[in-house]
C-alpha cells in the first residue's frame, strides 16, 4: 500500500442496495464504522445480523478486485461478525451485563479506532497548516545551473590585488592613428642623423614609435641600404635578440643612396 | 554585537531548524537561555513590525518561516519539491504511534485491523518514526516512537501538542460532522502551527 | 496584505536573487515600481530596527542576506559549506576577463604567457565567466565576460562598480586599512556588499 495518496474522499452513498468499494477503506474496522455511522446506528447496540449481512455483501462484491492480503483481513472480520451473531442467538444468561455482551470487544475496538480517526483529522489539519509555512530556499528563483553553484572563498580585496598586477593592455587596434606612408629615403635620413649623434642605434628605434608595418619595412630597407654602403653594420648577438645598427667606415658620404647594390647585406 | 542580532543572523542563514544549543555555538557569549530569551524578543519584534515571517518552534528546533497567509503568493513561484501529504494509512499509523509510543507492530495492527509491515517500513525510511526500544515479549519486538522529523512535518513543538483524548471531537459524534471537518481542514486547517510560540 | 509584506515574504523564501519583475509576479497588484518602493521601505525598516539582515542589490536582482559583520559567527557552523579557493591562475584569468571583457583565449594567454584552456573551462563550469560574443578574427574566437554570479559573489551591481585600473592601488590601500580594523579579510566573504544602496 502506497504511503502517498490523495486525501480520502467521503464515503460512497449507502442505500438499501449499496455498492461499496472496499479498496476505499483502510481496513475492516474502517468499513464497519462506516456502516454503523452512516446508518445512524447506536454503536452500543449494533444490530449484528443486519451489519453482518451488509459487511459480507460488500466483501463478496469486491473480493475479486482486492489483494489477497487485504481480503484476508476483511474475511477475518466477517468471521468475527458471524461468530458474534451466533453467540447472540444463544439463550442469554441471567445477567445481561455489558461485559457479557458478545459485541463488547468489537465495540471497544471500533471506539478506539474511531478515536484514532479523530487524531488523523487533527494531523491532517496540522499537516495542511504546516504546508503553508515556507522556509528559506522555497522559491527556486533563477533557473538552477547545471552544476551546483560554487561558493568561493574569495574576497574583493584579494581579487583586486590580482587585478592590479595585470600589465597594462596594448592600445587596442581600433584607436591607433591611421598609419602614415613613409619612404625608405626618409628612414635613411633619420638613420644618418641618429648615427651622427650616437655610435649605436637600436633597430626598433626606427619604427617602434610609429608602430606600423610600413615604418618597419622602410626602416629595414634603409638599414640594408646603408649597410651596403658600409655606413653602418648590422649586429645581433643571437637569433631573435635585439638588432643593433653600428656606425660603419663609410660614414663620410652624406647624401648617397645612388650606388648600385653589390649584395643585399654584409651580415645578419 | 547584540545577542539578538547574532541569533537572528544564525536563524536567518539556516535552511533547517536549529536547537538552542546549536544556535549558541555562534558566539562564546551565548548560552541556551540567552538564545531562548533572544528568540522571544525577536518574535515580539517581528509580530509588532508585521514581518512576513516569524520564528517557529518545531520539535526542539527553531526556524524562521513565512507566515501562512503568504502561502498563496509564494505558491505562484517555481519551488523546490514540497513534502507530500501522507496517506490515510500512514496518518493512522502515525496517530497510533504518537499516542501510544513506544509501541510494537502487533499492537498497531490490533488497533488498525490491518497489517502494518509495509507502512512501518515507509515511515522509518522517511524518518517520521524510529525504533526507540525493544519489547520484553516473544522475539523482543521492535518498539517505535515518532521523531523530530515527525514534529517538523506537522509543525508541532511536542507530541503533547496533540489534543488529549478528552479534547478530541466527541468520539460518539456523528460521522458527517467529522467528514465536514476534514473537508474544511483543507481550506481552513486547525491553527496548530500558527500558535507555535 | 501590504505590498511590502508580499515582497518581504518572496525575497525571504527565495534561494537566489530576484529581479523586481520576478518579485512582481507574486501578486497582480504589484508592478516593478511598487516592488522597488517596497524594497526601499523594507531596507529603511531593517536599518532602523538593526536587523541582522538587509536587502542587497546584486546585478539586476535583489536578495535578503545577513549583514557581512555576522559572517564570523555564521562560519562557526559546519553546515555552512567551506568554499573552494580559486587557484592563482584562475584568479588572474578572472581579473583579466573582468577588466578586459569581452576577451578571447588568445589575448588572455598573451597577457598571462601560459595556456588558458583548462582554467577557462573551470571558470565557465563555476559560472564565473561565460561566452558573451564571438570575435571577428580567424575562426571567430569565443569571447568571454564575467557572469551575474561573479557580480553577486562580490556584491557588485555591475562590472563598472569595479575600481578602474588607476584607482586600484588607492582602493586596495583603503581596503587594507579597513581589513586591519576588522581583523580578517578572509572570513568576510562580501566586504563590499555593505556599501550597496
Amino acid at each position: 500500500m502506497s504511503a502517498i495518496a490523495p486525501p480520502r474522499e467521503a464515503a460512497d452513498t449507502i442505500g438499501e442496495s449499496f455498492q461499496i468499494q472496499l479498496e476505499r477503506f483502510e481496513g475492516p474496522l474502517d468499513l464497519l464504522l462506516h456502516l454503523i455511522r452512516s446508518q445512524d446506528i447506536d454503536i452500543f447496540d449494533i444490530p449484528i445480523a443486519r451489519i453482518t449481512e451488509q459487511f459480507v455483501s460488500a466483501l463478496s462484491d469486491s473480493l475479486e478486485v482486492i489483494a489477497i492480503e487485504r481480503a484476508g483481513e476483511f474475511v477475518e472480520m466477517a468471521a468475527t461478525l458471524v461468530r458474534i451473531k451466533a453467540q447472540l442467538l444463544l439463550p442469554r444468561p441471567e445477567q445481561p451485563e455489558w461485559e457479557m455482551d458478545p459485541r463488547a470487544e468489537l465495540v471497544r475496538r471500533l471506539l478506539e479506532y474511531e478515536h484514532f480517526q479523530d487524531v488523523v483529522h487533527v494531523l491532517q489539519g496540522a499537516e495542511a497548516q504546516r504546508g503553508r509555512h515556507f522556509g528559506k530556499g522555497f522559491i527556486r528563483g533563477r533557473p538552477p545551473p547545471l552544476l551546483e553553484p560554487v561558493r568561493l572563498e574569495l574576497g574583493l580585496e584579494e581579487f583586486l590585488k590580482v587585478a592590479a598586477r595585470i600589465p597594462e593592455p596594448m592600445p587596442p587596434a581600433a584607436v591607433r592613428p591611421p598609419s602614415l606612408t613613409v619612404t625608405v629615403d626618409e628612414k635613411v635620413s633619420l638613420l644618418r642623423r641618429l648615427l651622427d649623434k650616437t655610435a649605436r642605434v637600436p633597430f626598433d628605434r626606427l619604427f617602434r614609435p610609429w608602430g606600423t608595418r610600413g615604418h618597419a619595412v622602410a626602416a629595414l630597407l634603409a638599414a640594408l641600404e646603408l649597410a651596403r654602403q658600409q655606413v653602418l653594420r648590422i649586429e645581433q648577438v643571437r637569433p631573435f635578440s635585439s638588432i643593433w645598427l653600428l656606425r660603419g667606415r663609410g660614414r663620410a658620404k652624406r647624401n648617397g643612396t645612388g650606388r648600385p647594390a653589390a649584395k643585399a647585406s654584409d651580415e645578419s | 554585537m547584540k545577542a539578538e542580532q547574532v541569533v537572528e543572523a544564525t536563524l536567518f542563514a539556516s535552511q533547517t531548524s536549529l536547537t538552542a544549543a546549536e544556535i549558541a555555538r555562534a558566539d562564546e557569549d551565548l548560552d541556551e537561555d540567552a538564545v531562548r530569551t533572544a528568540i522571544q524578543s525577536l518574535r515580539e519584534a517581528y509580530e509588532e513590525a508585521e514581518r512576513a515571517f516569524q520564528i517557529y518552534q518545531l520539535g526542539d528546533g527553531y526556524q524562521i518561516l513565512t507566515r501562512p497567509e503568504f502561502a498563496p503568493y509564494l505558491e505562484r513561484f517555481d519551488s523546490v519539491p514540497r513534502a507530500p501529504h501522507l496517506s490515510p494509512a500512514a496518518l493512522e499509523t502515525l496517530a497510533i504511534i504518537a499516542y501510544r509510543q513506544p509501541i510494537g507492530r502487533i499492537e498497531i495492527e490490533e488497533v488498525r485491523g490491518v497489517s502494518a509491515t509495509s507502512v512501518l517500513r515507509t515511515l522509518v525510511d522517511w524518518e517520521l518514526i524510529r525504533v526507540v526500544a525493544r519489547g520484553d515479549g516473544l522475539g523482543r519486538p521492535l518498539l517505535y516512537g515518532v521523531t523530530q522529523n515527525f514534529l517538523e512535518h506537522f509543525g508541532l513543538k511536542d507530541v503533547s501538542d496533540l489534543p488529549g483524548p478528552d479534547e478530541l471531537p466527541v468520539v460518539l459524534g456523528d460521522l458527517q460532522a467529522t467528514v465536514e471537518d476534514v473537508q474544511e481542514a483543507d481550506t481552513d486547517p486547525v491553527p496548530a502551527a500558527e500558535d507555535l510560540p
